[in-house]
C-alpha cells in the first residue's frame, strides 16, 4: 500500500493525484510541448489567452495538441498589470472553456515580471465575488499571502525567485512561515531551475509545484519532464517520512565496536 | 467613409465593415471558425450563443481571443 | 523507450541499474531494513565485518534478512584506523562471501570520520595488488582523489558532509572538480541528508549516490528510501537533460505580445 | 595453569581450551555455526576447507566475525 | 584624502558621516547602551515611544544617558499594528521632541515582526501629507518598496531577515533589485546578525544599515559595535572599489613563469 | 582601551598588530601596489622568487617600492610542484634576505592551484629540519591540516576557494573544524574576494586572513586594501564579542509591552 | 461615585480625581515632571503650553509617554 | 667550441664565457649589481662571499634570482 496512491491533493474541492502543475509556454513547438507534459504526469496545465491571429489562421492551436477533456485546464492573466485587465481576461476564458478555476497574475513590472500584490489582492475579491476559484500568484511574504487567503483564493502560490530565472527557492525561511500558516494548498510557482528545487520545495511542505521553464528551455524537454515528476514525487515522500536531524559532527553508521582490534 | 460602411477594432486592427452585420456573419468573413475562441465587444464578453443576434456598430472594439501556451 | 532502461552504471565490469547504493547501519531492526532496502531498489549495499557474538549466538543475523545472492554486498572497513587494520578486515571478507569488490575506508578520528588520505592511498594500493577491486571513500579533494584513481581504485567516494551529518553536500565546487577529472564512477559518500541532496549531488554529475543515516533515521524509513530511489532518478535525468540556463532578471514564461490590451 | 590446558583469545576474551582441538572442534564447542562466519587466528585468515586441519596452540589470537548492518 | 572624510549620506536632507544607525532596545542597562553607542560612532539612533511607569518614577531614563542634542533620534513605532496607532505615536514623539524624521514600523504579527505592508503604505501617506520625514521598515518586495517611494518616504528599509532573528540577508537578490530602482537611501533593517552580515549588505549596495539585537545580544555589546561600526566602513569601501570578478577555476597570484625550473 | 592595542597575533614567535597579510602580485604595477599596502596596514607581505630578467635590467624591481626593512617579507614557492623545487626555492630566498619564515606552497596543477598535499607534508618536513619556519598553505582538510601541523609547520594556511577565484570560504565546516583543533595560527589563505568574506573568515575563528586578487584586481585597489583592512578588524572583534544567538523567529527589538493601545 | 470626583483612564489605569483640575496639577499630583514627557487626551496630543488650561473631565483618557529603549 | 670558451646555462639560457671566470666578473659582464639577487649554480646556492673564488665551470647551470610581486 504505496503513499502515493492515497497522497492526493485537494484545490477548489478537486482531488488530483500529480502534485506537479506544468505551463505550456516557451516549448520549441507543441508537439514537444505535448510530449514533455505526457512524461511529466501532470494533471493540471497552465495556459495563456490571447488574441487569434487573423492573417495566419494555418498556425497550429494549443488545443489541438493539449486536449482540455484529458488535462485540467488553467487559464492564467499573465500579461496583466492591473485588476481590471485580469477581470476581463479571465471572463473570456471561462467564455471559452467553462473554467471556474483560473490563476490570477498581475504583474508589476516586465524586469522582475513580481507581483504587484495590491493589485493581485484587489482582483482577488472581485474574482472571488464573480464566482471563480482563484489560485493566486504571489510574493513571498507572508503577511501579504494571508490576506489572499483572507480573500478568498483557494490556493496561494508563492514564488521562488523570478518567473523564468532559474535561480531556486531564494528565500524558503519565508516558504516555510507561509505553509506553517495557511490553511490552503502552497503551490511554490516560479523560479525553479532544476529536480534539487522541485524536491526541496515539497521537503518545505509545499502541496505542489509549478514548473515551466526549467522544462520548456531544458535541452532534452521531454526527460526533464520526467525528471520534476521524480523529484516532485521524492521531495513529498521526503516531507511526509520526516527527515534526520542535521549535526554538526560525524556520526558513524557502522557500529565502532566489537572491531577486530578491539582488546 | 462611405456612407454603407462602418469602422471596426478587431483584435486591435482597423477594419472596416458592411452595416448590420452580425456576428457570425464577421466570423465567416474572416474565415474563423466558432470553436475554441472567445468573443469581447467593447470589454464585454458575448456568449456564443448571441453571435447571431449580435450586430457590429461603428466603432465597436471586437475582441477574438484562444488558448495560447503560457506559464 | 526510457533513458532508465538503458542508462547503467558500470562499476569494476559489473553494470548496475540503480545508481543508489544503501547501507544497512543504524535501522532500528533487520526488518525494516530490508523493507527500506526493497523500497530503494537499489542493487549495491554496504556490509560491516564485526566479531560474532559468543555469549549470545540468537541475535538476528544480517543475512537471515538480506540475502547476499540477491544484492551486491559491499564489505567495508568502517572502524579501520590504518592499512593494516583495514587489509585485515577485507581478507575476512573474502573468505566471508568471496567478494573482491570493497569499500575502503580508512578513517582518521571519531569527531568528524573523516578519512585520513595518507593511510587510504597506501591501502587502496596494498588491496589492488592483492586483486581487491577498491571503491574508496574519500576527502573531496580533487588532486588526492586523482592520487587514488591513479592507485588502481575503481570508484572514487568523495564525502559531501561528515558520515552521518546530514549536512547535504558543503563543498560542490570540488565534487564538481573531482567529476571533471574523473575516469571513474564518481559515488558521493556520506552526508546526505534530503532527497533534494541527492538529487543536487546526480544534477553535478555524480555517477552514483551512497545513503545510509538519511533513510535509516527517518521516521519513516521505508517510505524515505523511496523517496532517495526517486531523488536519484530525478537527478540523473536532470543532469541528462541538461538544466535550463539561471538569469538573474525574470523571462516571461507567457508571451508579452497580442495581449488584449494592445493598441 | 593446568599440563594440558592452553589459554587462546577468542575474539577478544580469554578462554582454556583441552590442547589438541582443531577449529571444525572449537567451533562445536562455542556452538557456533560455519557457515555466514570467517576465522582468523593470529591475523591470518584460516579457510573453511582447512579447519579441520588447524590445531589451535597455546596464546593463538582467534577472531570468529560475520556479516553485520554498516554505512 | 580619504573616502570617508567625503563619502557622505543624506536623508531628509541631512548629511550623516556614519552609515550605522543603532538601535536602543534590548541592551542590558542604559549604560552599555551609552558606551556601545560611542563605540559604534553611529549618529542617528532609534528611540520607542511608551507609556511612563506611573508607579516607580525612579526607573533609569533613556534620555539621562543618550543625549537628544548630540544624537539624532528616530522615534520608532514599534508595537503599532495599523496607521491609527502610528499616526498616534508619532504625533507624541513630534510633541516630545519635535522630530520630524521619524521610523515608521507597522507590524502585521508578533510572531515574525514582518511589516504589514498595505498598513504601511497607508500610514506613510498619511504622515507624509502631516509633514513628517518617513523611514519606512518594510519587507523586500521591490514593487511594494517603490509604492512607497512614491508616497514620499524619505529611506526604504527592507529587512533582511525577521527582526532579532540575527539569520543575514535572506535574499540578497530582492536587495539588490530594491537598490537598482530606487532613488532613495536604501537601508537594510533588522536581522543583520554578525559583522559580515553588515558588510555584506553594504557591499550590495545598500546606503545603510540599522542594527540592534546583534549588538545588544552580544557578550561584549561595546566591542560588537565597534565591530558593525567597522564591518560597514568596510563594506562601503568594498562597494565603491569595485570588488574582483569570480572565477570558477583558480588564477595564479604569483607569475607562473620565469621560474627555476623552466628550461 | 581598545582590544586591537593588546590583540596581537604570535607567528614563530613574532608578535604582529595587523591580522592581514597581502600578496604583491597582480597589481597594475609597483606603485599601486606600495600604497595598497601602505592603505592596508599589513606588517607581513608574501613574495615570489623569480629569474632575473638578463635582457632589460632597466625593469622596476619590487623592492624599490617595498621595504624589506619596513615589512616582514613571507617568500613563497608559488610555482613548485614537488618538495625539490620549494627547497631550492627557499634557499635561495634565505640567502636573498636571510629569512626563515616562508610560506610553503606545492601545487599540484595549473588549473585549480591546489596543494597537493603529500608533496606538501614532505616538503614542510624537510623545510622544518633545515631550520625554516614554515606557514603552510594547504586544503580545507582538517586531518591533513594536523599532520601538518604535527610535522612542525608554525601556521596552517587553509584554503577558502580556488586561489584568484573570488569565491569566498566554500566549507566554512572545514575551516571551523581545523580552527577547533589546532595549536597554531590558522590563516585563510585564498579565495577570497570580498570585505565580508574577510570578515566571516576571522568571524569564524581564523587568527588572520592573507589577500591579494580581492585587492589588486579591485577597481580601486588602494581603497580595497582599506576595506580589507577594517573587514578583517571587524571580523576580529566580532569573534572575540561573542555574536547573538540565531532564532528561526523574530524578537522584538522594542518592548511590546506599555504601549499607548494596552487596555 | 462621589458628587465631587471625576473618574479617567491614566495610561490605562482607572483613577479617581477632584473635578476642575488642570494637567499640571495632575501632574503634580502624580509627581511627574514636565520634561522628557508627552501627553495625550482621548487621543489628541496637548501641547505643553496648553496643561494649565487644560481640565480633565469625567472619563477622559489620559496618555503620558517617554522615549525608552527601541529598535 | 673554441679552445678558450666555455658554454653555461644562465638562467636557462645557453651562454659562451671565457674560461676561469669567478662569479663576480660574470655578474659584471651581464651588467647585474650584487644587491637584491641570490645565485644558485648546479641547484646549490652560492653565498655572495663565495662570488670571487667561484669560478664557473663548463656546463654550470647559472640561476640568477630575486623577489617579485607573489601572493
Amino acid at each position: 500500500m504505496s503513499i502515493e496512491k492515497e497522497d492526493k491533493i485537494i484545490i477548489a474541492n478537486k482531488e488530483f493525484s500529480s502534485r506537479l502543475i506544468v505551463g505550456t509556454g516557451k516549448f520549441p513547438n507543441y508537439e514537444i510541448n505535448r510530449k514533455s507534459l505526457e512524461a511529466s504526469e501532470a494533471e493540471i496545465v497552465t495556459v495563456a489567452i490571447r488574441r487569434v491571429n487573423l492573417t495566419d489562421k494555418n498556425q497550429p492551436k494549443l488545443t489541438d495538441y493539449i486536449n482540455p477533456k484529458k488535462y485540467t485546464f488553467l487559464p492564467n492573466t499573465a500579461g496583466c498589470f492591473n485588476a481590471v485587465e485580469a477581470l476581463r481576461t479571465l471572463k473570456l476564458a471561462k467564455e471559452l472553456g467553462g473554467w471556474n478555476l483560473v490563476k490570477l497574475e498581475v504583474l508589476a513590472d516586465e524586469k522582475t515580471l513580481y507581483p504587484n500584490m495590491i493589485e493581485t489582492i484587489n482582483a482577488a475579491e472581485k474574482l472571488v465575488a464573480e464566482g471563480f476559484e482563484v489560485m493566486a500568484y504571489c510574493n513571498d511574504d507572508p503577511v501579504l499571502c494571508k490576506v489572499l487567503e483572507d480573500a478568498g483564493c483557494c490556493a496561494i502560490m508563492p514564488l521562488g525567485a523570478p518567473i523564468g530565472s532559474g535561480l531556486g527557492i531564494l528565500n524558503p525561511l519565508n516558504i516555510k512561515l507561509i505553509i506553517e500558516q495557511s490553511d490552503l494548498p502552497v503551490i511554490l510557482d516560479a523560479g525553479l531551475g532544476t529536480a534539487s528545487d522541485a524536491s526541496l520545495a515539497m521537503e518545505l511542505g509545499c502541496d505542489a509545484v509549478l514548473v515551466n521553464s526549467a522544462i520548456a528551455e531544458a535541452s532534452n524537454p521531454i526527460l526533464m519532464a520526467k525528471s520534476f515528476k521524480n523529484a516532485v514525487i521524492a521531495g513529498r515522500q521526503c516531507f511526509i517520512s520526516g527527515r534526520m536531524r542535521k549535526k554538526n559532527y560525524a556520526d558513524a553508521s557502522s557500529p565502532m565496536n566489537n572491531l577486530l582490534t578491539e582488546k | 467613409m462611405t456612407q454603407n460602411k462602418i469602422q471596426v477594432f478587431i483584435n486591435g486592427k482597423k477594419k472596416l465593415l458592411e452595416k448590420n452585420k452580425n456576428l457570425t456573419e464577421v466570423l465567416k468573413l474572416l474565415k474563423i471558425t466558432k470553436n475554441g475562441i472567445a468573443i469581447e465587444i467593447n470589454s464585454a464578453v458575448v456568449p456564443k450563443s448571441q453571435y447571431v443576434n449580435t450586430f457590429i456598430k461603428d466603432n465597436d472594439r471586437i475582441e477574438i481571443v484562444q488558448f495560447i501556451g503560457g506559464g
